[in-house]
């Protein structure tokens, strides 16, 4: 394929076109909100009319779902999963815990602002959001990725020491690798 | 002629009285005579041997009377070969033990060389005489030298071996006695011509009775199955030349004196099934009742008896085949065997006990001697290019050509249970770590020598064996031929 | 003097004079080794001629020794691996000990081989075929690990087939008279029935024990796994051979004279497809990479023996084309295995792990040499697979062909374990510094690997030989039906189409992805193994994640009926039961003189009362 | 000029493989949501998954065997389409079989599987490992009705090639799905391993292995896998229409008996859970295998 | 036998072996409860279990008794074939709370004592913990204590989301509609 801008646009909106109709989540199912998914994904409700569909690892994910709160432990894992996944690759925060801490937002080691570690794109409120609301965000994703303004990877990338510092200030022995981002 | 007969049964007797009053004079004299002995006896051997080739066999007539009533010596390509591998052998055992024997003091040392002298004198006699008493004279000679030399170490095993062995001798010796009776009371000669020419003449179960009082006293000598208790006791308590002086020269004797009876004197075909059936059990049995042993020289012993076993069955074919197979391996297993009591009594050189397991990883610390021991193993088990290869060939060859096929196939697997017992102690000996107790013991340079040259006769006939084939094929052909022998001892007279 | 014996007598000196220049410098003895063995190998190359007959006599048995077409081809295989790996026992044996020993025992194993193939009479044959074995022996118990176990194992198994052998060769001897192998060849049709069948299958017991077929296979596994791996290469690759060799003289020269020769022949079919089925489920088993080659070795053997056992001519050029391809890769194989034990000190799957990128090269060699043993297309083992199924269908072998191929899919299972258990996984700490094998021992491995490629797309090159050979034994020129009954081997002129053709697609494909994948090289980046998906845990430096133990448990887990017993079970209970009846007679000899002296009246007594049964009137 | 038609020839077959493979995936995934009573997505859904997964920008690898595996897998799906014959007469579709090429192909349809293994074992992912180890446990489970199905068919129609076969075929004027059809149960049967639908998904195993040996493979990997599988399920269904149900005519004979042929996997999935590695290889050494017993007698018998 | 019975001879038991001159024992309709100086508890845990037959350690609770100063642990028993539960109670300083490692009694032990340990901050003498169990990371003081402000310390550390200008407090609104009190102990937690 040449550098020809109209074909690189052709291209691109079929690109766009896949990349919203083709939505691969890993659930992070960390709270409560995992028991959302499989109602979202079944008989009734049926994600996989829209193109969603299960991933099995981060490798193959395009979407990270986020159902609920992250302490500071699983936030570590989170990081790692989400550094993990391959561009171009969103986040959705799903319900109260990930948006604002939720009921946890006194806890002294559950994180209250998920976007503060990683690039959210979408976030679901609701407490926990029923599969009706997971649709939407996965509809309002696709919106988003249709305006090229899902763009996690790049914003991580540019703003990647300021997130990085957020990340060292809770997890305090930052024992796994630098995977040269 | 280069020398008589008689020097051999003459030389080593006065030696044996010699050497008490020389060691008086120096007590070197002690150490070297029976060397300078021996070493006259086999120059003697191999000029007499060329000798006979062009002049026939030599009869020796002792002080003028005549066979049949005279004591003779026959001196024929099938005794002289035996002479000559026992000389040798004898050479090799003084060569070994010269130094062995250093550490030993005085006394000791001049019986032990006395004994050693009577006792080659016994055997090459036995070989060389052509009278019955007079056989028995030498295996009394032969078996009384022999139960001094078991107990040479005074210690309370070796005396109880000393007195098996002499429990056992004398059962033979009266055995014999009442054998040799039969045939005089029958016949009325001694002469072991005479009695062959007369033999048909004697009535049928007069001759059995003797022959089975006869072959059963030999069998002791010879280790025959029931009779070769002695044996692994005698061997495993004997210094370590000793006993390879007593697989290489006594054995042999007695084996002579078994063939010659029954190839020679006697005309039973069922002698020589039972040679075959006998020779059979007694190959079996000491082959796998080696298996087990904890002891090297009582495994070597076993290992003896075995191969004297394979002798009698090729002697027990009974055609030209089986007995040039037979002198081979008699030959072969006089050379090997040597070498591994040789080798083997300094892989376990000071321990009392001897047991097996005390040669481990002697390979790293007496590699030569190890070497040699392996060699001598691979040897007898009769792997090629080595010497007992090509004697178990005969063997086999010729069982095969007398249609005996079970017979091959029971000596090949019985061989396998052989070769199983030898490569043990060589995988011990190379393989294994040195037990903490035990302490290597370098080799004399005199041992060395006699260990090397034996080594060298092993590999050189294996490459080349066409060296001792043709003497064994006349040696052979000696045998099998019955009636030159009578006419040559009768026509002395 | 004539040019056969001085090449095996330059091995002979060479042997003893590498032994000993060991006492004043090793890189001498090294350079005296690797000239002992391609002197030889190049004066055989160049100076012997083909069907030249040397007599001469020992012992009074006349001996003769020459070159048949036939055992060219198999010397060509002893004399490629035993250069081959000569150069690489250099390498390996440095810093180590008893390379003296090891030296002398290499070249005295390659001496015999060849006299072997040089023999034109059974007793050269057995010579060389028993200081085969010894030495061989003396290289399997070399390591001092388990001798008395494995070592002894082997020798008694090589005892029984030597024995076997001899008691066909004396029995040979009886017949005829001489030793002379064509002219037993030439009698045998006018022997008794009996002898017929007799000497046959002492023969093949002979042979059967090197080619390892299955019930008299139990040696094999050990032996290869226990000796250096610089020299299991030429035990596995060209050693074993020479039971092949042997068994296809048999078959071709004697069983064809015989009624009861088909009979005879798919029962050794059988065996060997038994062999193969059953080594190959205990190479599944196995955990360590010595013995699981030493395994499959006996697996790959059972094909060879089907094969030469069926005996058409398609399946003879198989069989005879596995022979070569399986020394050729089995070699490198064996290679592979001795260079990981060089560099890491153990050939223990669960241990070591992730050497891919530490050992490049050797792993393209065990890549080469796994895919040509799985008989995977293109390469060669493809080929000598390929030939065996059709001529066991076109000779109506179908149990055979489900047999065959059920234990050369099952081989998929190891061959993956191997290059898995080594190269792949997760690159551990403890490897890190590992380095490359020297390159004394890559060159040979890479170029055996080389020739599992070349004879993949040339498989005529070494069919040819094995043509001639087989027209020299008395069998018909199978070469030229091969191109009439397939296609595979479609001729253009000299050359093959569809290996190239395959080699072509699969080239221009590979081409065009990784010329995709690099148009994004500069966002493929490369990731250290623990940057792998683990459900979010982090993975410290020190742990393995590798999943390596138990690793074909579910499979292992169906076939376990089969499995439970392993042959070597049954030996040895037999082995302890023979012993308990030779510790019996052990007892005979009680050690107390009274027992003995009534041993001897009691032998006397039964001596007179059978006195007229015994010696007859 | 020849070379010129065959390698045109190849790119169509090729395309036509893909395309084909493509579609009956998705209408496979229709047809489970259907049944699971979904509405389901479209039948082109695996068109846009498959090009998503190419247009994923960034990639990584472990190494060479890693990057290279999948490509092994495209070949050997490759190779394998290219020794098929698509249609009766050949037309636009060229092949290079041969006489034995059934032997060929049943080694060459294994190269890519190991490829894919190797690239799968140097992620170092345990569960990659896992299920590659499941994997070559249930082919040797699979093979061994597959193999009995073939050399029934060979005994009974005494030719190795598909050509051979089809012709036969085409002379009697009956499908060898009733000339044998032990045969053909035997092989159907074993498909349902070949095919790694449930109940034999013991390699992807969602739930327990996270899709196995494809875990550490995203973006252009699992593009280059999920094409291979879907040209290699059409190789599949072709080489059993054309063993079976006497080959093709003309494209849409094709594309009606491959269709058929592929809901017998797919239907048998849908209703069944998932075994064990033992129980699936045991499965297959069942009735199967029993069944490849009678195809044998029955061809036996029959000649 | 009556259960009061098997309580008394289990407590004379312990009285027995124990002397527990400052330790006081009752027994209500289920369970007898001891309390024990810190020193003797692992004596006592261990007769429990060897003697007495209460294998099953139940659970293991702790009571910070701020007020007190003290950590209270209450190790709970039970016997499968008496059927009765034995707490056994001991008293840790809180200013510097160090107990003997008891795992070699259950080895289910451990994992309470790894809890304690992060969460309390309890220093159990001799434990071998593999690595942090529930706080990964953590280098605050222990969580679980009373004194510890939770809130406080999520401010400080982590980023919070400011709220909605219209959000409402919770228990106000639901004050305001049902026109009842905040109870005392709730007061703290409104957003006066």
């Amino acid at each position: 394929m040449q550098n020809d801008s109209r074909s690189q646009k052709i291209v691109d909106i079929i690109q766009a076109y896949a990349r919203r109709h083709s939505l691969w989540i890993l659930a992070y199912g960390t709270g409560c909100g995992a028991i959302e998914i499989p109602s979202t994904m079944t008989s009734r409700y049926d994600a996989e009319r829209l193109g969603v569909r299960g991933a099995a690892t981060p490798r193959q994910a395009d979407v990270l779902l986020i159902t609920g709160y992250l302490t500071v432990k699983t936030l570590k894992r989170v990081i790692r999963v989400y550094e993990q996944m391959q561009s171009p690759k969103y986040v959705i925060g799903f319900g109260s815990c990930a948006i604002n801490g939720g009921m946890y937002w006194d806890s002294y080691n559950t994180i209250k602002m998920l976007d503060q570690y990683i690039p959210v794109d979408v976030y679901i409120s609701g407490c926990m959001p029923r599969p009706e609301a997971v649709l939407s965000g996965f509809g309002k994703l696709q919106d988003l990725i249709k305006a090229g303004v899902a763009d996690g990877p790049k914003r991580y990338e540019e703003n990647f020491d300021w997130y990085r510092a957020n990340q060292k200030k809770i997890i305090k022995n930052w024992n796994f690798a630098d995977y040269n981002w | 002629m280069v020398g008589s007969p008689v020097l051999f049964v003459a030389i080593p007797l006065l030696a044996a009285f010699l050497i008490p009053l020389m060691g008086m004079i120096w007590k070197e004299f002690v150490r070297i005579i029976p060397g300078l002995v021996l070493a006259y006896m086999l120059v003697l051997s191999v000029s007499l041997i060329i000798y006979i080739q062009s002049h026939g066999t030599i009869v020796e007539v002792i002080s003028g009377w005549g066979p049949p009533v005279g004591i003779n010596l026959v001196f024929s390509p099938f005794s002289g070969a035996l002479t000559t591998l026992m000389t040798f052998l004898g050479l090799l055992v003084w060569l070994y033990s010269h130094k062995f024997k250093r550490n030993v003091d005085y006394e000791p040392a001049k019986k032990y060389f006395i004994l050693l002298m009577l006792m080659v004198t016994g055997s090459v006699g036995m070989v060389l005489t052509g009278d019955l008493f007079n056989m028995f004279v030498f295996i009394e000679i032969v078996s009384i030298s022999g139960y001094g030399l078991t107990s040479f170490f005074v210690r309370r095993d070796s005396a109880e071996a000393a007195f098996k062995f002499l429990l056992m001798g004398a059962f033979a010796s009266s055995f014999l006695l009442i054998g040799i009776m039969i045939i005089y009371t029958q016949l009325g000669t001694l002469n072991m011509a005479e009695i062959a020419q007369r033999m048909p003449q004697m009535d049928y179960h007069m001759k059995v009775f003797s022959l089975i009082f006869i072959l059963v006293a030999i069998g002791v000598e010879a280790e025959t199955f029931p009779l070769n208790g002695w044996a692994p006791d005698v061997y495993t308590q004997a210094p370590g030349p000793i006993s390879a002086a007593m697989s290489g020269i006594v054995v042999k004797a007695a084996v002579y004196a078994n063939i010659r009876i029954i190839y020679t004197m006697y005309d039973l075909q069922g002698a020589y099934e039972y040679l075959l059936i006998i020779g059979l059990i007694t190959f079996i049995v000491a082959e796998t009742a080696a298996l087990k042993q904890e002891r090297l020289k009582r495994m070597l012993a076993y290992s003896s008896i075995g191969q004297m076993g394979l002798a009698m069955i090729a002697f027990g074919i009974g055609t030209k085949e089986g007995v040039y197979a037979a002198l081979f391996l008699m030959f072969s297993h006089a050379i090997i065997k040597s070498l591994l009591f040789f080798s083997g009594s300094y892989l376990v050189y000071n321990k009392t006990s001897k047991y097996i397991k005390h040669v481990n990883g002697m390979g790293k610390y007496l590699p030569i001697t190890a070497f040699l021991f392996t060699l001598g193993a691979f040897a007898i088990i009769g792997l090629p290019p080595f010497m007992g290869f090509w004697s178990k060939l005969a063997l086999l060859s010729a069982a095969a050509d007398s249609n005996l096929v079970i017979l091959v196939a029971v000596i090949l697997v019985v061989s396998i249970v052989e070769a199983v017992y030898y490569l043990r102690v060589v995988n011990r000996i190379f393989f294994f770590k040195k037990r903490a107790n035990t302490k290597p013991e370098k080799p004399t340079i005199n041992a060395m020598i006699a260990m090397l040259s034996l080594a060298a006769i092993v590999l050189v006939i294996g490459f080349y064996p066409d060296l001792v084939t043709g003497l064994i094929e006349r040696a052979a052909d000696d045998l099998m031929d019955k009636g030159r022998y009578i006419g040559e001892i009768l026509s002395k007279n | 003097m004539n040019v056969i014996f001085l090449i095996l007598i330059l091995f002979l000196v060479g042997a003893i004079v590498t032994a000993f220049a060991g006492k004043w410098s090793s890189l001498l003895q090294d350079g005296l080794f690797i000239l002992a063995v391609t002197i030889p190998a190049v004066l055989f190359f160049t100076q012997v001629e083909m069907n030249q007959l040397v007599g001469w006599t020992r012992g009074g048995i006349h001996l003769e020794l020459g070159l048949t077409p036939f055992s060219y081809f198999f010397a060509i295989l002893v004399l490629l691996l035993g250069v081959a790996s000569a150069i690489y026992s250099v390498g390996f044996m440095h810093g180590k000990a008893r390379k003296s020993y090891y030296y002398f025992n290499y070249l005295l194993t390659i001496m015999a081989m060849l006299g072997i193939l040089f023999s034109r009479d059974f007793i050269s044959f057995f010579v060389f075929w028993e200081i085969m074995t010894w030495a061989s022996y003396l290289m399997v118990v070399m390591n001092g690990t388990r001798t008395q176990e494995i070592g002894i194992k082997y020798f008694v198994f090589s005892a029984i087939g030597a024995y076997a052998m001899l008691m066909a060769i004396v029995l040979i001897h009886a017949q005829t008279g001489n030793f002379l192998i064509q002219d037993f060849i030439d009698t045998y049709p006018s022997l008794a029935h009996g002898r017929q069948i007799l000497i046959p299958i002492l023969l093949l017991v002979g042979f059967s024990v090197k080619a390892a077929v299955m019930p008299l296979h139990v040696w094999a596994p050990g032996s290869y796994a226990y000796s250096p791996m610089s020299f299991t290469s030429v035990f596995s690759g060209a050693l074993s051979k020479m039971g092949i060799y042997g068994m296809v003289i048999v078959f071709v020269t004697l069983l064809s004279h015989l009624p009861e020769g088909g009979l005879i022949r798919d029962i050794i079919a059988w065996m060997g497809a038994m062999t193969a089925v059953i080594a190959t489920l205990w190479a599944i088993a196995q955990d360590d990479a010595r013995k699981l080659l030493a395994y499959s070795s006996v697996g790959q053997l059972g094909y060879i023996v089907i094969a030469v056992a069926i005996g058409t001519p398609m399946a003879m050029l198989a069989g005879l084309f596995m022979a070569f391809m399986h020394g050729l890769f089995k070699g490198a194989l064996f290679m592979v295995v001795g260079a990981v034990e060089k560099q890491t000190g153990t050939t223990d799957f669960t241990k070591v792990t992730g050497l891919i990128r530490k050992m490049p090269w050797t792993f393209l060699t065990a890549l080469i040499s796994i895919i040509a043993l799985a008989g995977i297309p293109p390469l060669g083992g493809f080929i000598g697979k390929w030939m065996l199924y059709e001529s066991l269908i076109l000779s109506d072998h179908y149990l055979l062909v489900i047999v065959a191929f059920f234990s050369s899919t099952a081989a998929f299972l190891y061959a993956y374990k191997f290059l898995f258990g080594f190269f792949l996984g997760q690159e551990e700490e403890e490897w890190a510094d590992v380095k490359e094998a020297p390159i004394t021992m890559l060159i040979p491995m890479l170029a055996l690997a080389v020739g599992s490629i070349l004879l993949g797309a040339f498989p005529q090159l070494i069919l040819k030989p094995i043509n001639n050979g087989l027209i020299s034994l008395g069998f018909s020129d199978s070469y030229g039906k091969l191109w009439e009954t397939s296609t595979l081997f479609n001729e253009w002129g000299d050359k093959v189409v569809l290996q190239p053709i395959i080699y072509a697609i699969m080239g221009v494909f590979l081409t065009t992805l990784a010329f995709t994948y690099f148009r994004n090289r500069k966002r493929t980046r490369y990731v250290s193994t623990k940057d792998i998906s683990t459900s979010g845990e982090i993975p410290l430096a020190h742990e393995n994640l590798t999943f390596k133990e138990n690793f074909f448990q579910p499979f292992l887990r169906a076939v376990e009926p089969v499995m439970k017993k392993q042959i070597d079970w049954y030996y040895r209970e037999f082995g302890a039961g023979l012993e308990a009846i030779f510790n019996f007679t052990r007892r005979i000899y009680s050690g107390n003189g009274q027992t003995y002296a009534l041993y001897a009246v009691i032998f006397l007594i039964v001596l007179l009362l059978l006195n007229g049964n015994l010696f007859g009137q | 000029m020849e070379i010129l038609q065959y390698i045109f020839g190849g790119i169509i077959t090729f395309l036509l493989a893909f395309v084909v493979g493509m579609t009956f995936g998705g209408t496979r995934r229709k047809i489970i949501a259907r049944i699971q009573n979904r509405y389901g997505p479209p039948i082109y859904q695996n068109f846009i998954d498959a090009f998503k997964l190419f247009s994923k920008t960034s990639a990584v690898h472990h190494g060479a065997m890693h990057y290279m595996g999948p490509a092994f897998l495209m070949v050997s799906s490759v190779v394998s389409l290219m020794f098929i014959p698509i249609l009766r007469d050949g037309g636009w579709f060229p092949n290079l079989n041969f006489h034995g090429d059934l032997i060929f192909l049943l080694y060459m349809m294994v190269f890519g599987s190991l490829g894919m293994a190797l690239g799968a074992g140097q992620t170092g992912n345990p569960n990659s490992a896992i299920g590659v180890t499941r994997g070559l446990a249930q082919m040797v489970g699979y093979e061994i009705p597959w193999i009995m199905a073939l050399v029934a068919m060979m005994i009974q129609f005494h030719t190795t090639s598909i050509t051979g076969l089809m012709d036969v075929q085409l002379q009697s004027g009956t499908w060898n799905l009733f000339a044998s059809p032990f045969a053909f149960v035997a092989a159907i049967l074993a498909s349902l391993g070949m095919f790694r639908y449930a109940p034999f998904n013991i390699v992807g195993a969602p739930a327990e292995l996270a899709s196995g040996p494809a875990s550490e493979n995203g973006g252009k990997y699992l593009f280059t896998m999920m094409s291979s599988h879907s040209v290699f399920a059409f190789v599949k269904l072709t080489l059993f229409a054309d063993l079976f149900l006497g080959g093709a005519g003309n494209l849409v004979e094709l594309l009606i008996k491959t269709f058929l042929l592929y809901m017998i996997p797919v239907l048998y999935g849908v209703v069944n859970p998932r075994y064990r590695t033992e129980q699936a290889v045991r499965w297959f050494w069942g009735w199967p295998t029993v069944f490849g017993i009678i195809a044998i007698a029955y061809a036996v018998w029959s000649t | 036998m009556d259960k009061g019975k098997r309580f008394d001879t289990i407590r004379a038991r312990i009285k027995e072996n124990f002397v527990l001159s400052q330790d006081k024992i009752y027994a209500d309709k289920n369970r007898l409860d001891i309390s024990v100086s810190k020193q003797r508890t692992p004596a006592i845990l261990f007769f429990c279990k060897e003697q007495l037959g209460f294998i099953h350690l139940m659970h293991v609770g702790i009571v910070d008794w701020i007020e007190d100063g003290t950590l209270e642990l209450v190790f709970m028993l039970w016997s499968p074939t008496e059927k009765l539960r034995v707490y056994i109670r001991t008293r840790l300083n809180r200013e510097n709370p160090v107990m003997e490692n008891m795992d070699m009694i259950w080895p289910q032990l451990n994992t309470y004592e790894r809890e304690f340990k992060e969460m309390y901050g309890i220093d159990f003498k001799g434990l071998i913990a593999a690595e942090e169990f529930l706080l990964e990371d953590w280098d605050g003081p222990p969580p679980m204590l009373r004194d510890f402000d939770t809130e406080a310390y999520a401010q400080e550390v982590f980023h919070t989301r400011p709220g909605r200008e219209d959000a409402q407090d919770v228990r106000e609104a639901i004050i305001k509609r049902s026109q009842e009190e905040i109870p005392d102990f709730a007061k703290k937690y409104s957003r006066q």
